[in-house]
């Protein structure tokens, strides 16, 4: 059975190592901080400019002047830090931030993403994510394989703007784990009960696939 | 030093047409709610204005957008504006979308006297068209240029009559960078104390940045996500 | 996110011959005092030490200088320093002496990922030889390259488990900059105190920045020109 | 009677206006601080990291921490405040500061300025002179008319490496005020009794002279 969201953020969870500073952005990559394995100290990086981003504030709790980069209240945790936008990227852009999860629109076999434009239709702006993800070593999207209309987001190439070239470096969907390196799609994993026919089926670039494909453990 | 205004009005003062201004915040956190109203009341048009977001639909810059009193807009993310969206799908307005860590670098470069600076964001992609390349340590990188205002509009937490400034949690974002680059900076506060009060080790941004400081007459303060959990 | 190591000889592990390393401090004042006494006990050699001063003859980097522990320096003013001028003079020591707001810059860039920007400090001397120059309105500037270093050497007043640190007063200078751009950046403090007892909006530099952080054992904190009046 | 270093500093606090930031360099500038005209309110900024930086500390009361950047031990004014180098020269750098007096070994007709090196013999480093000079838009110098053989300071073109290139805008010395430009010095004032003629005699650079050179008024 394919993943829903939350089997997605719970996949990308287990791929955080001790002692990780960690940027999730808007939508999936946020729930990830809900599911840290135990014995795994992660701090999460929020671009607006917070360093120990704790969880939602109690009801009654929240305060305007404390929000995310997805623009909710949020919390501190003990030793958190505050900073200026500028500082905020400079952790980013400095490689400061060991992992950066992401949602896209479109991933190329080539490490290519796009998610922020589409031409003449939809145009929200890049926010932080041409930052993020020219200046990240490890880059992990998450996202739905395909789209709402069925077709692949898993490319060859992509058709709309770029965000970012050559750089991601995982993909988690609703139905598989991928690595991203030597121009093609390598598949690590499947969704539980989804079967390789059905991930090459939904895989529009190139997919490498090894004689054994495990499925998750969520 | 004294840097104190006492009003919104005077604060604006010399706010004309076709001028370039920087407004701190991001989404509605830390937004200069003052001066925004007042250059919505002022009608002031033909505006360029610097800001990583535009507001939402009837708060923040949204107020300047649906009266069309902007030109231009220089932001990052502008998702959540259904008018800014039409307007700029219609060509109405003109909108020049620039990575968010390269709009703050750009900021504090505008402040700062750097001229320019190489940064490896946007390379590869729209955002590089027509600007330099050059490849430092292996990897590509594109010249992104100082931005600097006619006005910047910032607003802080607290500060002093010398313009010394302390900003609360994430609304300090953009607001201490945007304070570096305006030729004349003007600041809102929540709460004006005299010289002296604050500690001269814990300013986020030294009086020398603000030409004129005032407190604000009322913060709304909107939330744009009440995110909550139950106890 | 315990970032906390039991002494200075921990905090040095790793620290070899031939290695960069950065310093902070202004003449004598905020540079790791501790880090420094180790560095001379160790006897490691041929190191590029990038530092805004390079200490008086018997005290901060003079102690690694009479030992001809440096093979080079890089630092905008070394005026105190006797043995340094001779040994430079003589060609013993490398010396790549850059404007102070360069350097302070430099550093910055190296941390923030930055590789280089444009400033017009030094243009038409010899610190412009071999750098390209533009010119950005109407005014030529020069291209700086970014720093950075294998250690970090940083003072702090106070600092947390989590490496989260406050500097006191001009003792901060250079160590928030070169505090970004280590490696690894290892921090001396005068108080170690638990993660959630330093107000998060009142870091300097947040922890993130930070490798390994200890409570230095003495801080002689010596004064170099002592100038008072009278009651 | 030639100026003494502190006349020199009496004249060119005349030169404050009021709401200024102002750096002032290491020895005769230092003093300049001293003698700030009473109405005019001027703060001082010291490029290791304070703006408003007070006098000398009492007796007792200095602190190791809290130096400028003469490495002099000093106190804060009443909304002073504290930032790092690389703030302190983006306030230099940015032209937030109105005023840069500092010390010369040179100075030429053209505005170059040369106080950092001589080859072979001095190497004291630029500091942050080289900023200064290249950024400020209002640059006054500071020094003695002739060294201590009694070879001019004020040339047609520096003989010593460079600190900065057309910046000088006026001189103080102790002997005259002189403003720069046109490729020329302009006398603007001569010293109490210091005549015109003992002026030219101590300029080596060109020196324009107006029918009527007034004496300073310290």
């Amino acid at each position: 059975m394919a993943l829903d969201k939350i089997g997605i953020a719970k996949r990308i969870a287990q791929e955080l190592e001790n002692g990780w500073y960690v940027n999730l952005g808007i939508g999936i990559p946020t729930l990830v901080a809900n599911y840290v394995p135990k014995g795994i100290e992660v701090e999460f990086q929020s671009e607006n400019g917070i360093l120990g981003m704790g969880p939602f504030p109690f009801d009654g709790e929240e305060d305007a002047d404390l929000i995310n980069a997805g623009k909710q209240t949020v919390t501190l945790n003990p030793g958190a830090s505050i900073f200026d936008s500028a500082t905020s990227f400079a952790m980013i852009r400095g490689q400061h931030v060991q992992l950066t999860v992401l949602g896209a629109m479109e991933v190329a076999q080539n490490g290519d993403i796009a998610n922020w434009k589409i031409p003449g239709k939809m145009v929200k702006g890049m926010g932080g994510a041409m930052d993020l993800v020219a200046s990240a070593q490890n880059i992990i999207v998450a996202m739905m394989h395909t789209n709402k209309k069925g077709d692949s987001k898993i490319l060859s190439t992509c058709s709309l703007p770029l965000t970012g070239v050559n750089c991601v470096t995982k993909v988690v969907t609703n139905l598989a784990v991928m690595s991203v390196k030597d121009n093609a799609f390598h598949l690590i994993e499947r969704a539980p009960g989804v079967t390789v026919e059905e991930i090459k089926n939904a895989t529009a670039g190139k997919l490498i696939v090894p004689d054994v494909v495990p499925e998750m453990n969520i | 030093m004294n840097k104190v205004v006492n009003s919104v009005e005077e604060a604006l003062e010399g706010v004309t047409d076709n001028m370039t201004l920087m407004l701190g915040g991001f989404g509605l956190c830390g937004i200069p709610e003052n001066c925004i109203s007042e250059l919505a009341r002022l009608g002031i048009k033909n505006l360029t204005c610097i800001s990583n977001n535009a507001g939402v639909d009837d708060f923040g810059l949204g107020l300047l957008l649906r009266t069309k009193q902007i030109k231009k807009m220089i932001s990052s993310y502008v998702g959540e504006n259904d008018e800014f969206e039409r307007q700029m799908l219609s060509g109405e307005l003109e909108v020049d979308l620039i990575p968010q860590g390269s709009l703050a670098e750009r900021c504090r470069a505008g402040g700062a006297g750097i001229p320019a600076f190489y940064t490896p964001a946007g390379y590869g992609t729209e955002v590089a068209e027509g600007k330099e390349v050059k490849v430092f340590n292996g990897k590509p990188h594109i010249l992104e240029t100082a931005l600097s205002a006619d006005f910047a509009f910032v607003k802080a937490w607290k500060g002093d009559t010398e313009g010394n400034l302390i900003f609360k949690a994430t609304a300090r974002n953009f607001n201490p960078l945007m304070a570096m680059a305006g030729k004349i900076t003007v600041v809102e506060v929540e709460e004006l104390v005299p010289a002296g009060e604050l500690d001269p080790n814990f300013i986020h941004t030294p009086g020398i940045f603000v030409q004129r400081i005032f407190k604000g007459e009322k913060f709304e303060k909107r939330i744009e996500q009440r995110t909550v959990r139950q106890k």
